[in-house]
């Protein structure tokens, strides 16, 4: 239920809206992953981002870059904006003022998450998100790169080198034994991998990770660890979550986001000892 | 209808539409089969669920005196469920599965149009009792319900000639039967001098429910010094609203008299007529008319529904009208046989219920008097003039361009359903 | 009316021929007729006869005259046939109570239908309510008179004039002696043989008024008068009216738009509560609204008497039985669904196949009439161009009303709190103790009961009938989805601005295209704005 | 996982049985019909024929309905408005073919414009004397009208109930309009008294069983076609888009051209049955249009059971079968009946007639492993 001063907020927010008829506006042309130009320092620029609902902060001038082949953990505790910030990147939610590049030509802030993902950027939700009335090998077959057309999907059938990849893919996260079943009915363990594996499909250049490991076991924990360090190089990474011990082993550079902001940057020596992350973690570091 | 015929009926039904047909079994009952097509569901059964017990009602008492050439009548009810496509294909099935002898039913043209082809094409025989545009003869169809002839153009004579009523607002949901009716009364009023400016036509949709505009919009219309009247093919659930809204307006009908002529006793039964009072219909027949047949009537149809507060209306009387004829005629022609009836149809003279007779002529419409009654504060109508003879219903209308040069006439040598008089020639339907 | 009169002088010019015409031939035919032959008169079919003895009637100063043709307008003066006489008939037991019309003495007691009311027609029964307004320009009550002149105003009758003039003389109260004033100054243009100075002065005198009658006689003057001062003064007086007239007409509309906004409210806003707190597509809402409508019908069989009260006591009623039947609804069929709103939908559509059928088989599929109370009917006559009609009127002001008890409803009690937290989120409000089990079937409920107050409402307007709910289900619809779902403000500005909105386009474009119109903008509204005019972040949101 | 062509989605098992007993019941039907003589016990007569033609182009919109709705988890209020557009193309089509015959003997105009003072013919109605014309116009304008509204609808992201309320608000948009008859289209009364279509009179068994052969034809075709469609991988994505959009939209999919693809389809599909349909019910008029049919439409297909193309078909068939049974039978009690199983189906049997059977079968088997586990114990 609206409140009466809500309503006067309302109905200029109503009227603020540009464009009538949105959809009736050409949408930004999709762009192929050949055409992300990464030729300058950083693969992924982020500079003055902030995000607001309704007067509450999410990304407060939040400035972030990413290089080529670097696997960064964001941390923080909650609300920092962790999430807030991927929804940016990946074009669910559109920033307030800021830019937003990936590589050097392409303006995410005007692009569509379709555009997105096909100019080469996987993301791996919080809440394991897979297709559970289809097979483990259906939803890497969805995954797949290459083209996404209706007709092309119609009418091409999949060649056996992708066959092969898509196994190749499910024995990395240690599925193909689970590949005939359907998805709904995989541990969530299992999703987590399944979703990884997904992500991998895309040929991302870069990676967005959030809260990998929930619900896994020990082992299943390091070999996420492997394959996370393992993609670093040839994909950038960025990873999101909440165990220290997780991050420690992992990683190289940290990046520590309060009130949607950065708080602190450097190795996770450096940060673990920089007084203001100490003040915001006090008690929060053992959950 | 008992659980036995219930479950008799589920067997035919089920049968028939299971695809095995058990012509054989039907034909064997030693009854007369007479099919009623009117809606019991769906938003037309308001009117035609009526019109199914004033069917049943006959039967029942047609039975008490024997039945018809000593077989009973047994009728077979089916449920259209104002679904008009279903209408043809209930038609078909009360033909060809229950081999019914004749039918009585449907209450809207665009029903009638889709039964149309199918009694034509099986030779069966439909009575249609309710008032409509005309505009259209079949050999396989009575109609005993008003022609325009019989009821708008009569209606329009006593607001021109008693009322001197000079500006006309002609007010009608949007379909067939007003539109044709409201093309015949323009041209009518024309060649009465009334010029265009006095004349006003209005559509609305059906079950029009907000008539604020369109009321105010007639009382300027009526306010301009020229006595004006309203004449209404507003059809059904529409009235009831229209008139609450000429009420609260104010609008008097010693000032704007709006003369309906598909507002019956049975629409006035779910309005409150008071502030009505005075407001017009034409029809061929009223329940106030004080008649010995008529209270007859009344009373059997209060016995046979059990409620003394159900009004009777013109429909019933049509019905009436149109059982007993098929009865004479079955009697005369000694058979059941579509075409012998049809034959004998023809020229059968039977009392209608306003103390006159109504006789059935060549174009398969009949002669009937017509009456205008004012709506009173009791929900019933106060005759304030009638025809003095018999008006014959008009299939083609003499007003409209493309059909006065067309006659419909069921005897030889024409027997046509539009018989061209300029070029005597048969067209259309009966062309193949 | 002119011919009535016409005829009746050639009449009272020819006694004796209508004497003799009359069916009872008495040699008194040379005097003046007799009150009692005036009577024997109505039994003719001729209406000319009845005019002229209603004619004599009320000339024939008779004491019972005024009470005589009061009872002919009531339908009270009934033809005995048994005994061929004109009598007072009172209904009485399914039979006529008799008193005789002159002395008042009773004559027993006939059955229906040997008796029957004397028919009087259009014609008759202006004439009637002109000598009665002619008798009512002497009455005390000055609105009476008053009533009496607006009525009398624009006859051309000369007795009538004359009876005017005499008021006017005597006339101290200043509303009825303005309104004499105009009806004599019309009489004045009207007149063929008047001076161009009165003329003047005449239309001076009725320029300010919004008349019908005024205008009419200003534009016959404008067009048929040869004197450039008179064609002058009256095309200006026009213009002033016409200005006038028009900016009433606006208004007029503006008033139609809200009143139909209203109907758009009392049918939606239950919905509001259903659908946009709870997600649930209640595709049965319609047939709450008409169980609402059925009740007040019921309500008004139970008093016969009280017609003018009885709607108070069918709101609360139709709020239970439309409330009662929803949580029903609610607990045999909607909490299987939670969280399924297509579901919801397809059984809901069921149901209010159901709920018709069974109203068809109780009350019958026939319309069931429900008297509009007296303080209900008539129109609020602000000046002769603009009314508000005040069902109209107090159906805008109780749909404003009701509006805003759903609002403090859901704001201040202990109840709305709860709901306002289960549609927020349902796992969180159970976790702090809430039992949404009740609280959803209380909401809906709540939804359901406003349905049935919402029926009330419209039993005044359209047909009490089983095909009542689906004629605004749709429209329900249309409205909560553009004003933005779980908000009543928005509800409430979707409401208002489409009934607006339809008032306007209408006159340009017709009932049918209006409707289709606003449709077809809503369908793109939607397009560009899926969340509709006030979108509302939370459960109700995402679920859909 | 299978990508399966046509031959596939042909020759599978289900497939096979689907069309044979579909093909089978029509020939069969159809031989009774003309070749055993009317007075046998045998004999099938034309308004049976009529009948099960009606109940097949019935199938072909469920079947239609059941591919936005099942597989793609759109469902729509407002199919029964594609029918009906499909019809009133072939309607048109029916009408040129009267020519002179009318009542009025008008070579160039149909009745309802006689009388209504139309002059000439309207622009729109030009072309629809050719019959290959008007097979065009039954798959273009429902086809059309699909892609238009669903491109503003799938672009801005209208999903579930909001989606379900606008195609509501199109069809009866479209009952309004044509019930005016301004439109052009006979207002209330429609297009009817066909006489014949391609030559061939419509009064005549041999046209009624060859429409009903072609309805079959076209339902069986549909049939293997949405088999096709939705064994491929645009089958799947179709499905992913139904179950969680936006991760399809991550993975790069532009959701909407796929939800768009099958809704015009969809639509496409529900035209043909309604060309099909109208030929054989004689009459075509603006009551198709409402609402109430489109929902109870969507009723045939849950009662069948979703996604499963041939539950939608065998629900189609039993529900109105029932229909025709009731209203002939105690007509007061259809619509409980009607309600009852819409509102029994929703709570209780979300899988539909199909899903029950599933589940029966499944327990059978269980049933059977234990048994059989049981023995050499």
């Amino acid at each position: 239920m609206s409140r009466p001063d809500s309503f006067a907020a309302n109905l200029r927010e109503t009227f603020r809206r540009d464009q009538v008829f949105g959809p009736l506006r050409p949408g930004t042309r999709p762009v192929s992953p050949g055409h992300l130009d990464t030729g300058g320092k950083h693969i992924l620029y982020m500079e003055d981002v902030t995000v607001s609902f309704d007067g509450f902060k999410a990304l407060n001038d939040l400035t972030l870059y990413i290089e080529p082949g670097e696997l960064r953990c964001i941390i923080g505790p909650n609300g920092a904006g962790k999430s807030t910030m991927m929804d940016v990147i990946t074009g669910k939610t559109r920033p307030d003022t800021g830019v937003c590049y990936f590589g050097q030509t392409l303006d995410l802030t005007a692009m569509s998450e379709t555009d997105i993902a096909t100019a080469g950027i996987g993301r791996k939700f919080q809440k394991p998100t897979v297709f559970p009335e289809h097979t483990a090998l259906e939803n890497l077959e969805l995954a797949m790169a290459g083209p996404k057309g209706t007709w092309h999907a119609l009418l091409k059938p999949v060649t056996g080198e992708q066959r092969d990849w898509m196994a190749s893919t499910l024995d990395t996260v240690g599925l193909l034994g689970e590949r005939d079943r359907l998805a709904g009915a995989l541990s969530h363990g299992q999703k987590q991998w399944l979703e990884i594996a997904m992500v991998l499909m895309q040929k991302p250049e870069l990676l967005l990770v959030d809260e990998p490991i929930a619900g896994m076991t020990r082992q299943e924990v390091e070999r996420t660890a492997e394959l996370l360090q393992g993609l670093a190089g040839e994909h950038s990474v960025m990873v999101v979550e909440h165990d220290m011990e997780f991050i420690r082993s992992i990683a190289n550079t940290v990046t520590v986001l309060h009130q949607g902001s950065v708080l602190a940057e450097g190795s996770m020596q450096q940060v673990q000892n920089d007084p203001k992350v100490i003040e915001v973690y006090l008690g929060e570091s053992s959950s | 209808m008992s659980m036995k015929r219930n479950l008799k009926r589920i067997a035919q039904v089920g049968i028939a539409a299971g695809a095995i047909s058990y012509s054989g079994l039907v034909s064997a009952a030693n009854t007369i089969k007479v099919g009623v097509l009117h809606s019991l569901s769906g938003t037309m059964a308001i009117s035609e669920s009526t019109l199914k017990d004033t069917v049943l009602m006959m039967i029942e008492q047609q039975n008490e005196k024997g039945g018809v050439m000593g077989k009973k009548l047994e009728p077979v009810v089916v449920d259209p469920a104002s679904d008009w496509p279903l209408f043809a294909e209930k038609a078909r099935q009360l033909l060809t599965q229950d081999k019914v002898d004749v039918i009585f039913g449907c209450w809207t043209s665009v029903s009638r149009k889709s039964v149309l082809p199918v009694v034509e094409e099986l030779n069966g025989l439909l009575f249609y009792p309710v008032q409509y545009e005309g505009e259209e003869s079949s050999k396989n169809v009575f109609y005993t319900g008003a022609a325009p002839n019989q009821q708008a153009i009569p209606a329009v004579d006593y607001l021109l000639n008693d009322l001197g009523v000079e500006r006309f607002v002609l007010a009608g949901t949007d379909y067939v039967y007003p539109r044709t009716t409201n093309k015949i009364l323009e041209a009518y009023l024309k060649s009465k001098g009334i010029g265009d400016e006095d004349i006003m036509i209005n559509y609305t949709p059906f079950g029009h429910s907000d008539w604020q505009s369109i009321v105010s919009r007639i009382k300027e219309f009526g306010s301009e010094g020229k006595k004006t009247a309203v004449v209404s093919t507003i059809n059904g659930d529409a009235n009831v609203p229209f008139y609450k809204e000429l009420g609260n307006q104010g609008i008097d009908a010693a000032d704007i008299p709006v003369v309906a002529f598909s507002v019956g006793e049975q629409e006035l039964s779910g309005i409150d007529t008071g502030p009505l009072v005075g407001h017009l219909a034409a029809w061929n027949y009223f329940e106030s008319v004080y008649t010995p047949e008529n209270n007859k009537f009344i009373d059997q149809w209060h016995d046979y529904i059990g409620d003394d507060s159900r009004v009777t209306n013109d429909p019933m009387e049509a019905t009436y009208i149109g059982f007993n004829m098929w009865v004479k005629a079955v009697e005369k022609a000694k058979s059941t046989d579509t075409d012998n009836v049809a034959k004998a149809m023809i020229g059968i003279e039977t009392p209608n219920l306003t103390g006159g007779t109504a006789v059935m002529n060549k174009n398969h419409h009949l002669s009937k008097p017509v009456l205008i009654g004012e709506i009173q504060d009791n929900g019933q109508f106060a005759v304030v003039w009638e025809t003095d003879g018999l008006v014959a219903g008009d299939a083609w209308s003499d007003y409209l361009p493309d059909s006065k040069n067309l006659i419909a006439d069921w005897t030889a040598p024409i027997n046509c359903g539009n018989y061209n008089t300029k070029t005597k020639t048969c067209g259309g339907q009966t062309a193949q | 009316m002119q011919r009535v009169l016409l005829i009746v002088l050639l009449w009272l010019g020819a006694t004796g021929v209508a004497g003799a015409q009359a069916p009872t031939d008495d040699p008194a035919a040379a005097d003046p007729p007799s009150v009692s032959d005036a009577l024997a008169d109505l039994k003719s079919r001729d209406f000319d006869i009845k005019g002229a003895a209603i004619e004599t009637i009320a000339r024939s100063g008779h004491e019972r005259a005024e009470a005589l043709l009061q009872a002919l307008l009531d339908r009270g003066l009934v033809h005995d046939r048994a005994h061929d006489r004109i009598a007072l008939g009172e209904q009485a037991d399914g039979g006529w109570a008799l008193t005789d019309p002159l002395t008042g003495d009773s004559l027993g007691q006939v059955d229906a239908r040997a008796a029957r009311p004397v028919i009087i027609n259009n014609r008759l029964r202006e004439q009637i309510r002109n000598l009665q307004a002619v008798a009512a320009l002497s009455n005390p009550d000055s609105g009476r008179r008053r009533q009496a002149v607006q009525r009398l105003i624009g006859s051309a009758d000369p007795t009538v004039i004359q009876a005017l003039r005499e008021r006017q003389a005597k006339e101290d109260n200043t509303a009825v002696a303005d309104a004499i004033d105009t009806a004599l100054s019309i009489a004045v243009l009207r007149d063929p043989d008047s001076d161009l100075h009165a003329r003047l002065a005449a239309i001076d005198a009725v320029a300010g008024s919004l008349e019908p009658a005024v205008k009419n006689v200003l534009r016959d003057r404008a067009t048929q008068t040869d004197a450039a001062a008179e064609r002058n003064a009256a095309e200006k007086a026009l213009k002033a009216i016409d200005a006038r007239t028009a900016r009433y007409e606006t208004a007029d509309t503006i008033f139609f738009g809200l009143s139909l906004g209203s109907v758009l409210l009392l049918a939606a806003i239950g919905l509001a509560i259903t659908f946009g707190v709870m997600g649930v597509i209640n595709m049965a809402h319609g047939e709450l609204i008409m169980l609402g409508a059925y009740t007040t019908y019921v309500v008004q069989q139970i008093f016969p008497q009280g017609h003018e009260w009885s709607l108070l006591i069918a709101i609360p009623a139709a709020f239970l039985v439309s409330a009662l039947v929803g949580i029903v609804i609610e607990r045999c069929v909607i909490r299987f669904l939670y969280g399924r709103p297509l579901e919801t939908l397809l059984a809901t559509f069921g149901v209010s196949l159901i709920l018709q059928q069974a109203v068809r088989l109780i009350f019958s599929p026939l319309n069931r009439s429900v008297v509009t109370p007296d303080w209900m009917s008539g129109a609020l006559q602000i000046n002769p161009v603009f009314s508000l009609t005040y069902n109209r009127l107090y159906i805008i002001f109780f749909a404003l009303a009701v509006f805003l008890t759903l609002l403090t409803v859901l704001k201040k009690t202990r109840l709305g709190l709860q709901v306002r937290a289960v549609s927020q989120n349902r796992i969180t409000a159970r976790a702090m103790g809430i039992r949404s089990e009740r609280v959803n079937a209380l909401t809906f409920g709540l939804g359901s009961g406003i349905a049935g107050i919402a029926g009330v409402a419209l039993a005044q307007l359209t047909n009490v009938g089983p095909n009542l709910g689906q004629a605004y289900i749709i429209d329900s619809f249309m409205v909560v989805v553009f004003g933005g779902v779980g908000n009543l403000w928005g509800t409430l500005t979707a409401a208002f601005g489409l009934g607006i909105a339809n008032k306007f386009i209408e006159p340009l474009a017709g009932a049918v295209l209006a409707k289709i119109m606003v449709l077809v903008f809503i369908i793109l509204f939607i397009q560009r704005k899926p969340r509709g005019l006030f979108p509302q972040r939370g459960r109700a949101a995402e679920d859909s | 996982m299978r990508h399966s062509d046509f031959k596939t989605a042909l020759t599978d098992h289900a497939a096979k049985l689907f069309l044979g007993v579909l093909f089978g019941a029509v020939i069969i039907v159809a031989l009774l019909n003309l070749l055993v003589p009317a007075d046998s016990a045998l004999h099938v007569s034309s308004y049976t024929v009529t009948l099960l033609g009606k109940y097949l182009c019935y199938a072909l919109l469920a079947l239609a309905l059941d591919l936005v709705w099942g597989y793609c988890g759109i469902l729509s209020l407002g199919h029964g408005a594609f029918f009906a557009l499909g019809g009133y193309a072939m309607g048109m089509y029916l009408m040129r073919q009267i020519g002179d015959r009318g009542v009025y003997g008008n070579p160039e105009l149909p009745d309802f414009m006689v009388f209504l003072n139309w002059d000439q013919l309207p622009w729109y109605w030009h072309g629809f004397d050719h019959f290959g014309f008007a097979l065009l116009m039954v798959g273009l304008v429902p086809g059309v009208l699909a892609f238009v509204f669903g491109w503003l609808a799938f672009r801005s992201r209208v999903t579930g109930v909001y989606l379900s309320i606008i195609t509501q608000a199109l069809t009866y948009a479209l009952m309004l309009a044509f019930f005016r008859n301004e439109l052009g289209f006979g207002g209330n009364n429609g297009l009817t008294d066909f006489k014949d279509i391609l030559g061939f009179s419509l009064q005549a068994d041999g046209t009624r069983v060859a429409l009903l052969l072609a309805s079959a034809l076209a339902l069986g075709g549909a049939f293997v076609l949405c088999r096709w469609i939705t064994g491929t991988r645009l089958g799947r994505t179709v499905m992913a888009v139904r179950d969680a959009e936006s991760r399809a939209r991550f993975l790069g999919y532009r959701t909407e051209h796929y939800k768009l693809w099958v809704f015009t389809l969809s639509a496409v599909l529900a035209g043909i049955a309604g060309a099909l349909y109208v030929p054989q019910v004689g009459i075509i008029n603006p009551g198709e249009f409402s609402p109430l049919n489109s929902i109870e439409l969507v009723v045939w297909v849950a009662v069948g059971g979703r996604a499963t193309l041939y539950g939608a078909v065998i629900g189609a068939i039993l529900v109105n079968y029932g229909k025709t049974v009731f209203t002939g039978v105690m007509p007061e009690a259809w619509l409980f009946a009607l309600g009852g199983l819409f509102v029994a189906v929703t709570v209780f049997l979300p899988q539909g007639l199909v899903g029950l059977a599933k589940n029966l079968a499944r327990k059978k088997k269980t049933e059977k492993d234990e048994e059989a586990h049981h023995e050499p114990a």
